[in-house]
C-alpha cells in the first residue's frame, strides 16, 4: 500500500522509554523537540502513551529490573511498530556490559537480545542531529520495506 | 504578560531551527575538538595494544593484518570518551567530525 | 434537482467533506502558529509547508492495528469514537457557511448546539470510564469537573446573544447582526471574552487541558485508545475546534455575512466565513501558547468566582440595553 | 468493605511516564484528586555501578563514574579525580583548578536551565519550556567547543584536565555569558510576573526549615528552605576558595522559591565563569600520576548542580579501587520528597501537583539507584 507507507513515514510518533540511562541520551532526545532541532518538522510527536506511538525509542542500558516493563510497553504498542536504540549503552550495554574484566551483573548486553531493533544510533550521548539522522534513516527504511 | 510580548516578538523573528538534514547541512557548525567517529593512521600505529587495555567499554579489539597488530573500533560499544587518543603513544588515533553513524545493522558499525 | 442539490449540500459543500477538510486545515494552522510562537517551524516536509501533515496522521492511524484493552467495557469503548464523530458532523450542519442559514435550520438550533457540546463532554466521560484503567478514569473525572466550571458561563454568554437578537435560531441571529451590526460591538464584548475562555475549556486546550494533561495523567481519557479509534477521536476533536470557532464567528462576528456585490455572494460568503473562523482560531492558539496549565480546583474556583458572575452581569447588561 | 477503602485507589506514576524521563515508580495512594501517601521505587536504574568500578582500572573508572549521571557528569568525575589525587597526595596545577571551576559552573548553568525548562513543561507551559531550551543551547555550544561533547564531556582527567582553553573559546564564552545573563534575567522577570506559573508553584511542595534540616535535604532544595549551606563555600575544592561567590538562599520553602534559588544561582555561576576567565593563570594542565594508587581511604564533597555529592574511595595499592561509594544529592532529597508529597491537615497535595513537586527537587534517579528489590516468587 503506497498511501499507507507514505503516511507511516510522514508521522512516526515516538514513545521515549528510559531503561536506566544516565540521562544524557534522554536529555538529547527531549532536546530534539526544542526550537533548534524541531523534530515536529518530520511530523513527529513525543507521545506519552504506548497505545499512540509507532516508534519505541529506547535509551540507556537495559537493567534487569526494567526489562519486563520494557517488553510490556512494547507489547502495548499497536502494529506496525518500530524500535530505535539510542546511545551506545542501549545498543550493546556500552561501558556497563562485558568489559572483558567482569560483566555488570544487572545489565543486559544490548537491546537486540530482547526486541527486534530497526535502527541504531551510536554515541554517548548522540548529538540531537545524530538522533534526527537516525530517525530519517528509519523513515527511509519504513518507506522502502513493509 | 512578558511572555506574551516575547511570543509576539518570536513570531516576527527568524526561526531558530537548523534545517538539518534537508538543506541545512552547511549551517551546522561542529567545533574542531568534537569527538565524532574515530580514524586510525595505519602508518603511525605500532600495534602496542595500549588503546585496547585502556578502553573503558572494550570497544577496541586487536587484529593482525599484513603489517602486524592493529586495533578495530566497534562503534556500537564506543563511548566516544577519547581515552584511546590520550593513551596512544604515537598519536595514530584521531577523532573526526563525523557524527552520522546511525545504521540498520549492528555488525556494520565498526571502524577498520 | 432538489435532491441532488441537497445531497451535494449535505455531503460535499458545506457538508461533511468540507468540514472534515476544514478540520485538517485547522489542525495545521494551529500547529504551525503554535510552533512559530516558540520559534520553531512546525510540520514542514509533508506536502507544501506541511499542509498534508494532519491527513498523514489520520491515514496512518486508520491503518494501524486497533487494540481494545482486555478489561474495558467493549461496547461503550468501541462506540464512543464513532458517536463523537457523528455528533460533531451533525451539529456542524447548523453552521451558516454560504448564507444566512446552514444546511439545516430550525427554531431552537442554538439550544441544539449547546446540548451537543454537553453531550460531547459526556462522551468524553464515557470514553474514559469504559477504559477501566487509572489514567483514563482520572481524566474522565476531571472532564466532568471541568464541565461544572465552564458550562454555565458558556450557556449564559450564548444566551446574551439570543437576548440581543430576540431569537434562538442561528439564522435569525446572523440576519439580525447583518442589519444591526456585529454583536461584538455591543454589550456582548464581555460575552465574547467569556465565550472564548469557556470554549478553551470545552476544547481542553492549555490553560484548561486538564483532562488530558500529558505530564500528569499521560493522555487522560484517550490513553487507551489506539489505531482508528484514536484517529476518529482526533478528528472529532478537530471538528469540535472548527465548530467552536465557527460558532464564535457566527454569534459574535456576524457569521458569513459581509460586504459583497449580490452576484459574488456565493464566493464571498464562504471566504468571509473562513477568514472569521481562522481569526478566532488564531486567538485561541495564542491563548494556548502563553499560559501554563491551571489545576482543576483552581479552574473551577476561577469559573465560579469570576466567570459566572461576569456572565450574569453580561446577560443583565444585554437585557437593560435591549429594554432601552 | 468500608467506604474509605473504596475511595482510596492506587495511581502508579511510572516507570514509563511522560512527566518522568527516568524509570521510577511513584505509587500514589489517591483519594479523589488528593494524594494520601506515596511509595517510591527507584530501583529501575540500578546498573551495578559500584561493583563495576571495582573491576576496572582507575583510567577506565573515570569514564564509568562519568556515566553515573549524564547531566552532572563533571561533578562526578571531579569527585573521582579528587579522590585519586588525594590518595596520591598531589596538588594539581593552578590552571587546571580554574578550568575545573569553569567546567563545573558551565555544567551548573546547563543543568539549572534544563531543570527550569522541565519545570515549565511539568506545569504545561510549553512555550516557556521551548524558549529556555533554546537558550540552553548556548551553554551546550560552549560546552561542545570547550570540552568536545555536548553532555558527557570527559573533561576532567586524573591529575588535571584534558583540554586547554584557547583565547577564541574564552572570547566566545564571554559573549555567551553576556547573552545568557540577559536571558536568565528575562526568565526571572517572567517567573515573577506570570500569574499561572505562580499559581502552580506557590505553596506547593512545602518543606519547612527545621524539616529540611532534620530530613537531610541538600542543594537548592535545602537553600530554598532558608538554610545557608553549600559545599563550595563550606569546604572549598578546586579553585573555589579563590573565586568569590554568594550562597543564594530563599525563605519561601516551596517550589516557587526553588525556581528563584536556581535562577539566582545561574546568575552567580555566570559571574564566576567571567571571573575565572579573567583570572585564568598560565601553566600546565595535567600533572601525570602513576596508575597505581597508594592504599588508603579518601572522601570528597562536591557541590553538584543538584546538591552535595559525596564520593568515597578505598584503595588497596593496586590499579583498581577496592571499594567505591557514591552518595548523590537526589538520594538525600528523597526523604524530604516523601514529606512534600503527603497531604497533611491543611496542606493538600493534588495529583496535578505531583510532577511539579517531583521536579522541584530536580531528581536524578540514575544517580540514586544503588539497590534492587528482588521479589521471591
Amino acid at each position: 500500500m503506497g498511501v499507507q507507507r507514505w503516511a507511516m513515514g510522514r508521522s512516526p510518533w515516538v514513545l521515549h522509554f528510559n531503561t536506566g540511562s544516565c540521562n544524557g541520551c534522554d536529555i538529547e532526545v527531549v532536546a530534539t523537540l526544542t526550537p533548534r532541532y524541531d523534530i515536529e518538522r518530520f511530523g513527529i510527536f513525543l507521545k506519552g502513551s504506548p497505545r499512540h506511538a509507532d516508534v519505541l525509542m529506547v535509551t540507556g542500558p537495559i537493567t534487569r529490573q526494567v526489562k519486563d516493563r520494557l517488553i510490556r510497553v512494547y507489547e502495548q504498542m499497536a502494529e506496525p511498530k518500530f524500535v530505535v536504540a539510542v546511545g551506545s549503552c542501549c545498543i550493546s550495554g556500552g561501558v556497563f556490559s562485558n568489559c572483558g574484566k567482569g560483566a555488570c551483573y544487572n545489565v543486559y548486553a544490548g537491546l537486540d537480545s530482547l526486541l527486534p531493533v530497526d535502527a541504531y544510533v551510536p554515541g554517548c550521548p548522540p548529538k540531537p542531529e545524530a538522533i534526527i539522522d537516525g530517525i530519517t534513516k528509519l523513515v527511509k527504511k519504513i518507506k522502502e520495506e513493509k | 504578560m512578558s511572555i506574551f510580548l516575547e511570543a509576539c516578538r518570536s513570531l516576527l523573528k527568524p526561526k531558530a531551527t537548523l534545517r538539518y538534514p534537508l538543506g541545512g547541512k552547511d549551517l551546522l557548525q561542529i567545533p574542531d575538538g568534537y569527538r565524532g567517529k574515530m580514524a586510525l593512521k595505519r602508518e603511525a600505529c605500532i600495534g602496542c595494544t595500549i588503546c585496547e587495555k585502556d578502553c573503558p567499554s572494550s570497544a577496541i579489539t586487536i587484529i593482525t593484518d599484513q603489517k602486524g597488530k592493529r586495533p578495530v573500533f566497534y562503534l556500537d560499544r564506543c563511548m566516544f570518551c577519547g581515552q584511546c587518543k590520550e593513551s596512544c603513544p604515537t598519536k595514530a588515533i584521531s577523532f573526526t567530525k563525523d557524527f552520522e553513524n546511525a545504521s540498520y545493522d549492528r555488525k556494520t558499525m565498526e571502524v577498520r | 434537482m432538489d435532491v441532488i442539490s441537497s445531497t451535494f449540500q449535505l455531503f460535499i459543500f458545506p457538508g461533511f467533506l468540507f468540514f472534515i477538510l476544514l478540520s485538517f486545515l485547522f489542525e495545521w494552522v494551529d500547529r504551525k502558529l503554535y510552533a512559530a510562537m516558540q520559534r520553531r517551524i512546525g510540520p514542514l516536509y509533508t506536502g507544501p509547508l506541511g499542509l498534508l501533515q494532519p491527513i498523514a496522521d489520520f491515514i496512518k492511524l486508520i491503518k494501524k492495528e486497533d487494540l481494545t484493552p482486555k478489561y474495558s467495557d467493549k461496547k461503550i469503548f468501541n462506540s464512543v469514537p464513532l458517536l463523537m464523530c457523528a455528533l460533531m458532523l451533525t451539529v456542524m450542519l447548523i453552521l451558516p457557511v454560504a448564507g444566512e442559514s446552514g444546511v439545516i435550520s430550525f427554531t431552537g438550533d442554538v439550544i441544539f448546539a449547546i446540548a451537543a457540546m454537553t453531550l460531547f463532554c459526556i462522551l468524553i466521560f464515557l470514553a474514559g470510564f469504559s477504559s477501566m484503567s487509572p489514567y483514563p478514569l482520572l481524566g474522565a473525572e476531571r472532564a466532568v469537573l471541568l464541565l461544572l466550571g465552564f458550562e454555565i458561563p458558556l450557556m449564559l454568554s450564548i444566551a446574551g446573544c439570543c437576548i440581543a437578537s430576540g431569537s434562538i435560531e442561528v439564522s435569525a441571529i446572523v440576519s439580525w447582526q447583518a442589519s444591526h451590526g456585529w454583536n461584538i460591538f455591543g454589550p456582548q464584548l464581555l460575552g465574547f471574552a467569556i465565550f472564548l475562555v469557556a470554549i478553551q475549556a470545552e476544547l481542553e486546550r492549555i490553560p484548561f487541558d486538564i483532562p488530558d494533561a500529558e505530564q500528569e495523567i499521560v493522555a487522560g481519557w484517550m490513553t487507551e485508545y489506539s489505531g482508528r479509534k484514536l484517529a476518529l477521536i482526533r478528528m472529532a476533536r478537530n471538528l469540535e475546534l472548527v465548530f467552536m470557532s465557527a460558532l464564535a464567528a457566527t454569534l459574535y462576528l456576524g457569521g458569513p455575512m459581509g460586504l459583497a456585490p449580490h452576484w459574488a455572494e456565493g464566493i464571498a460568503f464562504p471566504v468571509y466565513f473562513l477568514l472569521k473562523t481562522v481569526a478566532i482560531l488564531l486567538i485561541l492558539t495564542i491563548i494556548r501558547g502563553i499560559f501554563a496549565r491551571v489545576r482543576i480546583d483552581q479552574m473551577v474556583a476561577f469559573a465560579w468566582r469570576y466567570l459566572i458572575p461576569l456572565s450574569f452581569l453580561q446577560v443583565a447588561l444585554t437585557l437593560i440595553w435591549r429594554l432601552i | 468493605m468500608s467506604s474509605s477503602y473504596e475511595r482510596i485507589f492506587n495511581l502508579p506514576l511510572g516507570p514509563q511516564h511522560p512527566a518522568l524521563k527516568e524509570p521510577v515508580l511513584l505509587d500514589l495512594k489517591v483519594e479523589g484528586e488528593h494524594v494520601v501517601d506515596v511509595a517510591l521505587d527507584v530501583s529501575y536504574n540500578h546498573r551495578g555501578m559500584e561493583k563495576a568500578a571495582e573491576y576496572r582500572t582507575y583510567v577506565q573508572d573515570l569514564y564509568l563514574i562519568e556515566r553515573i549521571c549524564g547531566i552532572c557528569n563533571i561533578a562526578h568525575t571531579l569527585s573521582f579525580c579528587q579522590c585519586v589525587e588525594g590518595l596520591h597526595g598531589k596538588e594539581i596545577p593552578e590552571r587546571a583548578k580554574y578550568l575545573r571551576v569553569i567546567a563545573e559552573e558551565l555544567e551548573r548553568i546547563q543543568s539549572h536551565l534544563l531543570w527550569l525548562g522541565v519545570a515549565a513543561h511539568e506545569i504545561g507551559f510549553d512555550t516557556f519550556f521551548m524558549y529556555i531550551w533554546l537558550d540552553r543551547e548556548i551553554s551546550l555550544d560552549l560546552m561542545e567547543e570547550f570540552a568536545g561533547n555536548r553532555i558527557t564531556t570527559s573533561y576532567n582527567a586524573i591529575g588535571g584536565v584534558k583540554r586547554d582553553m584557547t583565547p577564541e573559546v574564552a572570547n566566545k564564552m564571554k559573549k555567551g555569558m553576556d547573552k545568557l545573563e540577559e536571558r536568565v534575567k528575562f526568565y526571572k522577570k517572567v517567573v515573577l510576573s506570570e500569574r499561572t506559573v505562580m499559581k502552580r508553584t506557590m505553596g506547593i511542595g512545602i518543606l519547612r526549615r527545621d524539616a529540611a534540616i532534620q530530613l537531610n535535604a541538600v542543594g537548592p532544595t535545602l537553600r530554598a528552605s532558608g538554610v545557608d549551606m553549600d559545599a563550595r563555600a563550606d569546604d572549598p575544592y578546586a579553585a573555589h576558595s579563590l573565586v568569590p561567590f554568594k550562597v543564594v538562599t530563599d525563605d519561601g520553602c516551596d517550589a516557587f522559591s526553588r525556581i528563584i534559588v536556581r535562577l539566582d544561582e545561574t546568575l552567580e555561576s555566570i559571574n564566576m565563569i567571567r571571573y575565572c576567565i579573567e583570572k585564568l593563570p598560565p601553566g600546565p594542565l595535567l600533572q601525570r600520576l602513576p596508575r597505581r594508587v597508594p592504599a588508603g581511604d579518601f572522601l570528597t564533597r562536591v557541590e553538584a548542580p543538584r546538591g552535595e555529592l559525596v564520593h568515597f574511595l578505598r584503595a588497596d595499592g593496586s590499579d583498581k579501587p577496592y571499594r567505591y561509594k557514591v552518595k548523590t544529592p537526589t538520594f538525600s532529597n528523597l526523604a524530604p520528597l516523601r514529606e512534600m508529597l503527603r497531604s497533611k491537615g491543611k496542606y493538600v497535595v493534588n495529583v496535578a501537583d505531583v510532577p511539579v513537586i517531583l521536579a522541584s527537587i530536580d531528581p536524578c534517579f540514575s544517580c540514586t539507584s544503588r539497590n534492587e528489590v528482588v521479589k521471591s516468587s
